[in-house]
């Protein structure tokens, strides 16, 4: 008789505990407007990505198309794999004296784990880590980027 | 036991190891053949009572292969290094501790997959992660031209 | 007669035939890419052999070419969910074999970023174990939290999951002003949310069915197979190493290591919702008394470490996380390996899951919360 | 032809004398087949698609989900995409399947569904068949789609298709008793086995009202035993994703799979259709005694539409088991119904007889 009574006590604890859970659910299906997704590329225009995000490296350069970049290849010696390669060019100054300048500063996103070194290491602040996530390209060449833009130079007041 | 007492209760019982204090933890050295031996008396042995292997690591040092023991008591929470070498760097060979701890079995076959140490009377000593024929990469001499881009 | 002995035979033949079954490297429920070798008679699981090395990508031997600062983003890629206690671990290895002392503001905002990946971690790991019940909804409710810790993380490290947030010395970068407002507004929102995770699943008749009594671990097994964090405190074997080895702001705050002796799966389910507890008492502590000063100290700009064998301990999400630096005075490790829970977990599987069903070690292995790169690393 | 929404019996006999007018008898029968066979695929396949793009809205809310949103507005045309999708997917045949079992599978699964739907009234008069013996037929014709589910694990050669299956025809064959007990208590109280008497017969009340305890005790067990008998979850176990990761049809693709997949959903279109007719009264409108006015605006709203209604509701149910419990193992699911349901049943039965007899019911 007793573990006939238990027998019944244990089928109405379970379908208890059962309800308890269908509550929960119950609560979220019939306020159908709380929900929690982001319609992403729906959202792209009003989409904020925190300032921090490391999405790619990148040169900022001003209006006069000038960056800070001096080529001295702290970046690429920081850089764990490899991702960064800098070619620097010489050239004669006006006053005559020799001088390193930067050709290119080449940048394989594909490679880069974004581990936020070579922004870090930058002594003069030259590269920064940029909020661009959406790197899908059809050719992964593509992937190889230039950072300096074709013509530019850099600015003046940095120190070498 | 701290590290001084356990280092003196370790000289007492293992004349023949060599017993220093390391950086953390004593670290004791003891000859190949005596490894499996020292490795049951740790365990079983009240006053050490080490059952908990945390960690078993093989190291390709210039002139020989060592094998490295982190061991810790749960009972007393004392932490002691093992560590043992053999001279012969082609085909190493050490014996196993896996019927001491369950878990070196294991990281021994992890080891004989990276590293190439034979492990004596391991009943199952097969390659953990890598393919059959692939070579030791862990070893300093390891060339593979193809994957490792040198900069 | 012979008739009769043929047909017994026949039957003989059909009744006892064992086959195996490769579950992974694509299967749902191995999280990855793991292959278990199951040998079973009907539904009942005889034998598991698990296959590694699928995802091995040889960071070990990276390692050995890249410097100290550099090793710890390929921890990240390691055991994922607790990039940041992995992270920590190789930094504390080397400001300990450097003997340096990073200020206390730094071991602050350490311990409770280590406290938020643990709670990541364990939703995580919560929602998987419901789908590996066959709950889906859980899935998502458990994802629904992570995402807020996510966003911290972005907000303050600047990535989600592959944090890297720590360095030699310090922090990559301070704290973001929101920091403290977000974690407490999180706090708040998450003690109304984990309740709903015991209605949902915890008290559910059917998961305690499912989880009662099934893969047992024993306490000297779960030593011997060196089965730490939640799974090897679900049999009784404190192996909290905040506990026994604090480090960080760890030795500062009041928590209490969850132990349970019941060794079943419900055991370890239960000791990791209480974790989230204890985690969240944790992080209520420190928040508010974050002390002013620099986030990192001044490091030279190539770290060398002295001559020696260094390793660190460190409580990940999943276990103890060992880092073992073989140094030669260069710049780069001579040797380095990490010691790595999930690794030491999962060949205790075969242990726990014999002579259960097929779907209870489906449910055995999702309580030992494996990661597939952290075991093959 | 007069066409009435609230009775369609002068609707299909104004058909019938139509067409056996024009032609002859024997031609009059084929076209009326042709057209009720029509009719009934294309509500299936129109149904099977609103399900489960209904499935996957009301899974989507249960998640604090939007669940799918691109094709058309609200995303309705989603399951139409899918479905084109699966027509125009490569078939894949194991190498050593079974070729003959292997086609065969799909089409016993969706014939059996095809065949139970026959009985089922939608309205008065909108019945294909319409038999004294249609409770019977029903649980004879809803557990031959085991067959085909046994035939698709064991014809793949694959093992995971193979214990899916066995655990399928484990768990299909206890279930079967239940639904069937569960039927049989009410038809205990409903005296009759014809469909469209029992749904007569709910005129002044629902079952589930006028057989008070053991009528609601036998549309729980009902409810447990159909979504046992769908293979839907908690019972999912066939087709157990995180274990077998796809059960029987982890071998099957493009229509083949559809198949599966339509039966399933047409199967619990079936479970709820049945517990909708048995218990809450069919197309019936909902009245209360005396209730005169109440009564009457009841009765407006079309007999179709209090069908469909009742049907949905039901699957709403189904569903929210679904979206809310884990997964039985294959024993608890059979120490469920063998220790649980059947004893429960079968007392219910003679509860029911009890209620009858002493005439204790409204």
């Amino acid at each position: 008789m007793k573990s006939f009574i238990e027998y019944i006590v244990s089928i109405f604890k379970g379908v208890w505990t059962l309800l308890i859970g269908m509550k929960v659910t119950g609560k979220y299906v019939f306020t159908p407007w709380k929900h929690v997704t982001h319609q992403y590329p729906e959202n792209r225009d009003t989409l904020v990505m925190f300032e921090r995000f490391r999405g790619e490296v990148i040169m900022p350069h001003d209006a006069n198309n000038e960056h800070k970049c001096t080529g001295c290849g702290i970046c690429e010696l920081n850089c764990p794999n490899g991702s960064i390669e800098i070619i620097t060019k010489s050239i004669v100054t006006p006053e005559g004296k020799k001088k390193r300048l930067i050709d290119q500063h080449i940048y394989h996103l594909g490679m880069c784990t974004l581990c936020n070194l070579c922004v870090k290491a930058c002594p003069t602040g030259a590269i920064v880590m940029g909020q661009n996530f959406e790197h899908a390209v059809w050719d992964r060449a593509k992937l190889t980027k230039v950072l300096n833009q074709p013509g530019s130079k850099i600015s003046e007041g940095v120190k070498e | 036991m701290t590290n001084d007492e356990l280092k003196t209760v370790l000289t007492e019982r293992f004349p023949a190891a060599e017993i220093k204090q390391g950086f953390q933890y004593v670290e004791m050295i003891v000859k190949a053949e005596d490894l499996h031996e020292t490795a049951v008396q740790l365990k079983q042995t009240d006053e050490f009572y080490f059952d908990y292997l945390i960690c078993l690591t093989g190291i390709d040092y210039p002139e020989n292969m060592g094998i490295t023991y982190h061991l810790e008591s749960v009972k007393h929470r004392h932490v002691m290094v093992l560590k043992v070498r053999t001279t012969d760097r082609v085909n190493p060979a050490i014996d196993t501790v896996s019927d001491v701890w369950i878990t070196a079995k294991y990281h021994e076959r992890e080891v004989y997959d990276l590293l190439g140490v034979h492990f004596n009377n391991h009943t199952d000593l097969r390659r953990l992660f890598l393919e059959d024929g692939w070579g030791f990469p862990l070893r300093k001499d390891y060339v593979d031209e193809v994957r490792i881009v040198e900069r | 007669m012979s008739e009769i002995r043929e047909v017994i035979v026949k039957t003989d033949r059909l009744a006892t035939d064992k086959y195996q079954v490769n579950m992974g490297p694509q299967h749902p429920s191995t999280h990855g890419v793991l292959r278990l070798l199951v040998t079973l008679e009907g539904e009942k699981v005889l034998n598991v052999q698990p296959h590694t090395g699928y995802i091995h990508s040889g960071i070990e031997k990276m390692c050995e070419a890249i410097t100290y600062p550099q090793i710890i983003h390929l921890t990240d890629r390691m055991d994922y969910l607790s990039a940041h206690m992995s992270n920590e671990a190789v930094a504390l290895c080397v400001e300990n074999a450097l003997q340096i002392e990073v200020p206390d503001r730094v071991k602050y905002i350490r311990t409770i970023m280590d406290e938020l990946t643990r709670l990541a971690s364990h939703q995580l790991w919560w929602c998987v174990y419901g789908m590996d019940l066959g709950a889906l909804t859980t899935f998502f409710y458990g994802l629904r939290d992570r995402e807020l810790i996510l966003d911290i993380f972005e907000e303050t490290c600047g990535a989600r999951m592959t944090v890297s947030y720590n360095t030699p010395g310090g922090l990559m970068f301070d704290i973001h002003p929101n920091f403290q407002k977000r974690v407490k507004d999180y706090i708040k929102y998450f003690k109304t949310k984990l309740p709903e995770y015991d209605k949902l699943l915890t008290g559910n008749v059917i998961m305690r069915e499912r989880t009662e009594g099934i893969g047992y671990l024993t306490l000297e097994d779960a030593i011997d197979f060196g089965v730490t964090g939640p799974s090897g405190r679900a049999s009784g074997f404190s192996s909290d190493v905040r506990k026994h080895q604090p480090y960080s702001a760890y030795p500062l705050v009041k928590f209490n290591e969850i132990l349970d002796h019941r060794c079943d799966s419900l055991a370890r389910y239960e000791v990791r919702i209480l974790e989230m507890w204890e985690s969240i008492s944790i992080i209520e502590q420190l928040i508010d008394n974050i002390p002013e000063g620099d986030y990192a100290l001044k490091m030279k700009g190539v770290l060398k470490l002295p001559e020696g064998e260094f390793y660190q301990r460190v409580e990940t999400a999943r276990g103890e996380f060992g880092v073992f630096i073989v140094s030669d005075g260069k710049k780069n490790p001579y040797r380095i390996k990490f010691r790595s829970p999930g690794f030491s977990n999962l060949f205790a599987l075969n242990n726990m899951a014999k002579g259960h069903k097929i779907a209870d070690l489906v449910a055995i292995m999702s309580t030992l919360d494996l990661i597939i790169p952290d075991i093959d690393r | 032809m007069a066409f009435n929404i609230y009775d369609f019996t002068t609707l299909t006999h104004d058909i019938h004398v139509g067409l056996a007018e024009s032609f002859s008898p024997f031609l009059a029968t084929t076209i009326e087949w042709v057209i009720v066979g029509v009719v009934y695929l294309l509500f299936v396949a129109l149904f099977g698609l609103f399900l489960v793009y209904a499935e996957r809205k009301v899974c989507a809310a249960f998640q604090q989900r939007l669940g799918p949103t691109r094709v058309g507005p609200w995303g309705i045309f989603q399951t139409i995409a899918d479905f084109i999708k699966l027509l125009m997917k490569e078939l894949i045949m194991p190498r050593k399947a079974d070729w003959f079992l292997y086609n065969l599978a799909p089409f016993i699964v969706i014939i059996a569904s095809f065949l139970a739907i026959a009985v089922l009234p939608f309205a008065p008069g909108l019945q294909a068949l319409d038999f004294d013996i249609g409770v019977f037929y029903l649980t004879a014709v809803s557990s031959v789609g085991v067959i085909g589910i046994l035939l698709a694990g064991w014809s793949s050669n694959n093992k995971f298709s193979l214990i899916g299956a066995m655990r399928s025809g484990a768990q299909i064959l206890s279930y079967e008793l239940s639904v069937s007990l569960s039927l049989l208590t009410m038809v205990v109280f409903a005296g009759t086995m014809q469909f469209s008497a029992i749904v007569e017969g709910q005129r002044d009340a629902w079952f589930i009202f006028s057989g008070h305890i053991p009528a609601i005790i036998a549309f729980v067990i009902f409810l447990i035993a159909g979504t046992a008998e769908t293979n839907r979850g908690p019972f999912d176990l066939a087709e157990a994703e995180s274990e077998l990761v796809a059960g029987f049809h982890t071998e099957y693709s493009g229509i083949k799979f559809a198949m599966f997949f339509l039966a399933e959903y047409i199967n619990l279109f079936i479970v709820s259709a049945v517990a909708a007719t048995v218990f809450l009264g069919g197309w019936m409108p909902l009245h209360f005694g005396n209730f005169e006015s109440f009564n009457h605006v009841m009765d407006f709203i079309p007999p179709v539409i209090w069908f469909f209604m009742k049907v949905l509701t039901v699957i709403f149910i189904i569903m929210w088991f679904k979206w809310t419990f884990p997964r039985l193992r294959v024993d608890q699911i059979l120490t469920l119904e063998w220790k649980y349901l059947l004893p429960i049943n079968l007392v219910n039965i003679l509860l029911m007889a009890l209620v009858v007899l002493t005439k204790f019911h409204f």
